[in-house]
């Protein structure tokens, strides 16, 4: 089957303006988005630049707009898009650098301002620190996130302003907030009660419905915005 | 000089080898990471099905069985005293990471949740026994957050999408490596006294791959272009269940949850080739039993693959019939709700790529390429060593895949790989810490530039009319007909004679794209060239042994042959040349014997 | 399962902002309905439309009340009681409303000084607004 | 040079579907309210200070019928939508039955409303 992928095109060295470019390419129904632009790459026009790895959904590199949606071009396959046109484009929000490749660097930033690492002082036991299979529960959904960032860039509040934290770096704070184990999560909602912490976001479920590790984004914010008003984790 | 760093210790690869080192040799010499990827999306993160330490929390268990059972697995040609390492220090490192937040699933009392794994048993019942630690099915993802987190807690050094394309060796010392940045396309200079590789492992010479499209054995390809060795490239793991043409893999952790692979009569044909562990029999059999079944036309409806079974009311069939009891006593039964929760994104792989619901439907599959057994050799301490007699390249240092220790000889368990990552990573760490505080800096050599931007220009400069994509293509159709899981001798010396050819047409191949920021055509061209030449080694080290063992299965010797074949294959790439040596093994305590699941 | 208790979040106008307009969001509601249940029980179903209801319910003042078949104003329409309840709906409506204002504001504008600019704005606005519907309340 | 992140109108362009949608509805049909009764305020004080012709024609166009369907359907939505975020504030827990929640609303919306503007339709028709 014939399918037209339009293309957001820009080369830094040589573009004012980026510009979209149009390939057909013959597709299974099966194949995935970034198949056909791995085809595109590899027989139609080799500098069609964008990020990829893992090729299934794991690894975060390949987040585009799909027809007009975050996903990650591995795992939206051709059938599930209903449609022979199919346009691809860079992810709303960030600087894009080249094509399909964006400037990560102030999603990052964000990510790393939620102290996002599993902080406890207290001396380890011999053998592992015990927590029972509901504890373990409590935080387990947040613990997928594969930082690909199609949820902070599918937020309205992010697109306003980039100083906004992203639901993303809320999910991680919620991973360590939440574990039983972890001793710094007051100061992490201290940080996320801020202008640009939790209070940025209105519950505009875009990002819910971005994330492909099916996360529940907007809970987990939702959980944050909560021990925050009544200062108590449970 | 522009672009010019000075680091103690440089680190090549941000997966868990690579950030294991880092955070150990972060903690007492000046450090960078440097790596192609950004770090999480290492390799390391799609890892599934758990961790092996005999820690016990299920059933009995000892750190001694896993390394008899790891032995075994290896059909011996491991490194004995290795395998003792790793497993010894499986039970510490693995109450490490939990100490580092890591979130392993649980049991009821609170400890870590264990699972069995293919080859890892009771070594007195000869059962599987649940030794896999996990995180549901992606245990992989949390080792490398946790390590990636840790990383940031200590402020390592992270030189995010540079790729090394060379390392530089002067007067017989390693000096640092080259690096260009993709964002710029600026090559950068690395000075320091030791380096360690930690660049995952090359099964995009293949066809059908449970490999990401970033695997493409840099590591490997860049050191044998300076001289040092591969080692053991002919032993290439194939795992049994790889969704049907796409080669994602699904866990062994499917199986280990009481999954069975199912035939086109309908039968559970593990029961015939492993009479004992049955469908946990260690990979490189299942593997075999599948081809083998499928050459005798039984793949389902005549095609080449077989149904992977996780159907609750199969695994309770089966579970019943093999008297498998939870650990409390009562018998094992399970309901779709639990194995959603426990391989939640097996079921979201299916669902998503063969729009198959693994609780109500089987999964096609088939064997795919998965993990380098072979790599850089090293010794425990993750030091390079480059000939037969194990002499050190002062500050050279080699962890995970792109390594080989050797820990997994001829067929890796299940398991072991993030164990390896995590052990030999660590202590690589620590050796490089060492030997950095012993010495100072080796000088550069006059032009370090020089080798990188000669092979940068030869693929900018040709004016052929090759498609890189047309040899890519070819070169992992060959490799899958005839250096896959079974071997011939004539397949072989095919495959070897068309990588040759294919390795004159790419000189021939044409760049599109001339830009300098993020040329991800020129990089992946060089990729592409690192593939020829890891295909080249591996079809030659495999043509040249003569026996089946482990991985390596060949037709025409079908027996494993100990007084002829004990030993590593040594490997290198001379002028253009492949040349080999061999090394013996290192046997402890555990003679031979025949191997039987 | 534990809970464990935070100390202090630390107190912030995002933070008390944030749960004022949960609070007064629901306040509204309640007052409404007293309102509308009032207006009922005042006879409204054979004397108003269910526009002039609908003005009461949100807005219990007299003048919306003018144009509909009531003859007699005074007794129960307008009295403290309403004037009361007026003044609670203008006081959550208007704070809340200016608030929800200076937030849509706020997510569009990321450069301090602009943001204080528009604060203090919008603080004075309410403030007038407050004082002005204050004012027409006691007055009519 | 990479090109600056910009936004702008691209965002309207994103298929959030219902969920953006009801966002959209809520922050237009708040600033709506805030509009009007900020104008309401200062109308009714012009006309009952200065019984100014500017309050009074104010007054019209708030008494029209096709004002009114505007104001109730803001309103009212208004008020629904805030009471269904209030409620998932209080119980993220319920956040996984999101889409249920939003129908719900959407149902319970469409019986206020609609009633509402029936009643008020028939009664201008009627003409009392
Ligand atoms: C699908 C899948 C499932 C698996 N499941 C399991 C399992 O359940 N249990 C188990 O034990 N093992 C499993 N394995 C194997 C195991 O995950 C890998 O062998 C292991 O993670 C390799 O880790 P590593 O640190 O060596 O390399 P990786 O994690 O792959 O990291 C390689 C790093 O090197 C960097 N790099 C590569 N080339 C360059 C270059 N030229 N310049 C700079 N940086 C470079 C990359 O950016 C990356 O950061 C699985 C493997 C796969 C593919
Ligand atoms: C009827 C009862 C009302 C309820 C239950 C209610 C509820 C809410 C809630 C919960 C929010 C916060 C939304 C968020 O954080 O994303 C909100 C925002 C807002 N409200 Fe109300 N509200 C009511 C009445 C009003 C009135 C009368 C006004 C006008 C004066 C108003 C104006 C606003 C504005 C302007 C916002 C900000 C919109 C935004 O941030 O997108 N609301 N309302
Ligand atoms: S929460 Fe989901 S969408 Fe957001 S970064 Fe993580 S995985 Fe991606
Ligand atoms: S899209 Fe944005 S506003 Fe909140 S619910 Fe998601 S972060
Ligand atoms: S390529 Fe890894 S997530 Fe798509």
């Amino acid at each position: 089957m014939k399918v037209t992928l339009k293309v957001f095109r820009y080369n830094p060295e040589t573009d004012d303006k980026p510009h979209y470019d149009k390939f057909v390419v013959d597709a299974e129904p099966t194949d995935r988005i970034l198949d056909l632009l791995e085809y595109v790459k590899g027989y139609q026009d080799g500098t069609l630049s964008f990020r990829r790895s893992c090729a299934h959904g794991i690894c975060g590199s390949d987040a585009v707009r799909i027809n007009g949606v975050n996903r990650l071009a591995c795992k939206v396959l051709v059938q599930t898009l209903r449609s022979k046109k199919i346009t691809v484009e860079p992810i709303l929000g960030l600087p894009v650098i080249k094509d399909l490749i964006v400037d990560m660097e102030s999603f990052f930033d964000h990510y790393l301002s939620v102290i996002p690492y599993f902080v406890n002082d207290e001396p380890p036991p011999m053998k592992e620190r015990l927590q029972s299979p509901e504890q373990h529960e409590r935080f387990e959904d947040t613990t997928k996130c594969i930082l690909c960032a199609c949820c902070t860039t599918s937020c309205p509040s992010f697109w306003s302003s980039e100083e906004y934290i992203g639901p993303a770096a809320i999910v991680t704070a919620h991973r360590f907030i939440f574990d039983s184990r972890d001793r710094a999560g007051a100061e992490r909602l201290r940080i996320l009660n801020d202008i640009f912490g939790v209070y940025r976001c209105h519950t505009i479920f875009n990002c819910t419905d971005a994330c492909p590790r099916e996360i529940e984004v907007t809970r987990a914010i939702g959980e944050v915005k909560k021990a925050i008003a009544i200062g108590k984790i449970d | 000089m522009n672009n010019y760093h000075q680091y103690d210790i440089i680190v090549v690869g941000a997966g868990g080898a690579g950030l294991m080192s880092a955070l150990y040799a972060s903690k007492k010499a000046s450090t960078a990471v440097l790596s192609k990827l950004y770090p999480t999306r290492s390799h390391t993160g799609t890892a599934q099905g758990g961790v092996g330490a005999a820690l016990g929390n299920i059933e009995e268990d000892h750190p001694e069985w896993h390394t008899f059972d790891t032995v075994k697995g290896s059909d011996y040609l491991g490194d004995q005293d290795a395998i003792e390492f790793m497993c010894s220090k499986a039970v510490p490192i693995v109450y490490e990471l939990e100490h580092m937040g890591l979130p392993f699933s649980r049991t009821p009392d609170g400890t870590i949740a264990q699972r069995p794994f293919g080859g890892h048993t009771n070594n007195i019942t000869g059962m599987p026994v649940p030794r896999a630690c996990y995180s549901a099915d992606r245990t992989g993802h949390m080792i490398l957050q946790t390590l990636y987190q840790q990383c940031i807690k200590q402020n390592v050094r992270f030189y995010d999408e540079f790729q090394v394309l060379d390392v530089l060796i002067e007067n017989g010392v390693t000096a640092g490596v080259v690096a260009i940045e993709l964002a710029t396309g600026e090559l950068h200079v690395f000075h320091a006294k030791a380096v360690i590789f930690a660049t995952g492992g090359h099964g995009r010479v293949w066809e059908i791959t449970s490999n990401a499209y970033t695997y493409s054995g840099d590591g490997v390809a860049i050191t044998l272009r300076r001289g040092i060795p591969a080692e053991d490239m002919e032993f290439f793991q194939f795992h049994p269940t790889g969704i049907y043409k796409m080669g994602i893999l699904i866990t062994e952790g499917v199986r280990g949850e009481g999954g069975v692979l199912i035939n086109d009569e309908g039968e559970r044909f593990m029961n015939t080739y492993a009479p004992t562990v049955k469908d946990l029999a260690s990979r490189d059999i299942v593997s075999r039993a599948m081809y083998l079944e499928m050459r005798d036309g039984r793949g389902i409806n005549g095609k080449r693959y077989m149904y992977l079974d996780m159907r609750p009311e199969t695994v309770n069939k089966y579970a019943a019939e093999d008297g498998r009891k939870r650990p409390d006593g009562s018998p094992y039964i399970v309901t779709g709700e639990e194995m959603l929760s426990k391989l939640p994104d097996i079921v979201d792989f299916a669902r998503t790529y063969l729009g198959v619901d693994p609780v109500t439907q089987p999964m096609p599959v088939q064997p795919t390429a998965h993990y380098a057994m072979g790599g850089i050799p090293t010794d425990m301490y993750g030091r390079v060593v480059i000939d037969a007699e194990n002499t050190v390249l002062p500050g050279m240092y080699a962890a995970g895949e792109v390594g080989c220790v050797s820990a997994h000889g001829a067929n890796r368990l299940g398991t072991n790989s993030l164990l390896d990552i995590l052990v030999f990573g660590k202590y690589a760490g620590l050796d490089a810490v060492e030997y950095s505080h012993k010495t100072g800096f080796e000088t550069l050599p006059a032009e370090p530039l020089e080798f990188t931007q000669q092979q940068l220009e030869e693929l900018r400069s040709s004016k052929g009319d090759e498609r890189a994509s047309d040899i890519g293509e070819e070169m992992k159709s060959v490799m899958n007909d005839y250096v896959g899981v079974f071997r011939t001798e004539d397949g072989m010396s095919k495959a070897v004679e068309k990588v040759r050819q294919l390795k004159e047409r790419f000189k021939q191949v044409q760049l599109g794209d001339t830009s300098r920021i993020f040329n991800t055509e020129l990089i992946s061209n060089w990729e592409l060239g690192n593939l020829l030449d890891l295909a080249e080694v591996t079809a030659v080290s495999a043509l040249a042994r003569k026996e089946s063992r482990g991985a390596h299965a060949r037709e025409d010797f079908p027996k494993r042959d100990d007084e002829n074949w004990m030993s590593h294959t040594l490997v290198w790439m001379r002028d253009g040349k492949v040349e080999l040596d061999y090394k013996p093994v290192v046997i402890t305590k555990f003679e031979p014997m025949e191997r039987v699941y | 399962m534990s809970t464990r208790t935070v100390v202090q979040v630390g107190f912030n106008l995002d933070f008390a902002m944030w749960i004022f307009t949960r609070i007064s969001g629901i306040t509204l509601i309640v007052l409404a309905i007293t309102g509308m249940v009032g207006a009922f029980w005042l006879g409204a179903r054979i004397q108003m439309d269910v526009a002039t209801l609908m003005r009461w319910t949100f807005f219990p003042n007299p003048n919306h009340v003018i144009n509909s078949d009531i003859p007699d104003l005074i007794p129960g329409w307008a009295n403290a009681y309403w004037q009361i309840m007026q003044m609670m709906i203008v006081f959550f409506g208007v704070t809340h409303g200016m608030n929800g204002l200076r937030v849509v504001i706020e997510d569009y504008l990321t450069e301090s000084w602009w943001r204080t600019f528009w604060r203090g704005l919008i603080f004075f606005l309410w403030l007038f607004m407050m004082i002005l519907a204050v004012y027409v309340i006691l007055a009519s | 040079m990479a090109l600056r992140r910009n936004v702008g109108l691209k965002g309207l362009k994103y298929r959030g579907g219902g969920p953006m949608l009801t966002w959209e509805l809520h922050r237009i049909s708040g600033i709506s309210i805030a509009v009007f009764i900020g104008l309401h305020v200062f109308a009714s004080f012009l006309m009952q200070q200065f019984g100014s012709d500017f309050g009074t024609t104010m007054n019209i166009v708030y008494e029209s019928l096709y004002f009114q369907i505007f104001i109730f359907f803001v309103v009212i939505w208004h008020g629904l939508n805030g009471l269904r975020i209030i409620i998932l504030d209080t119980w993220p827990r319920l956040i996984e039955y999101q889409h249920e929640v939003t129908w719900l609303q959407w149902v319970i919306f469409i019986v206020i409303y609609g009633l509402t503007v029936f009643i008020m339709v028939m009664r201008t028709i009627s003409g009392s």
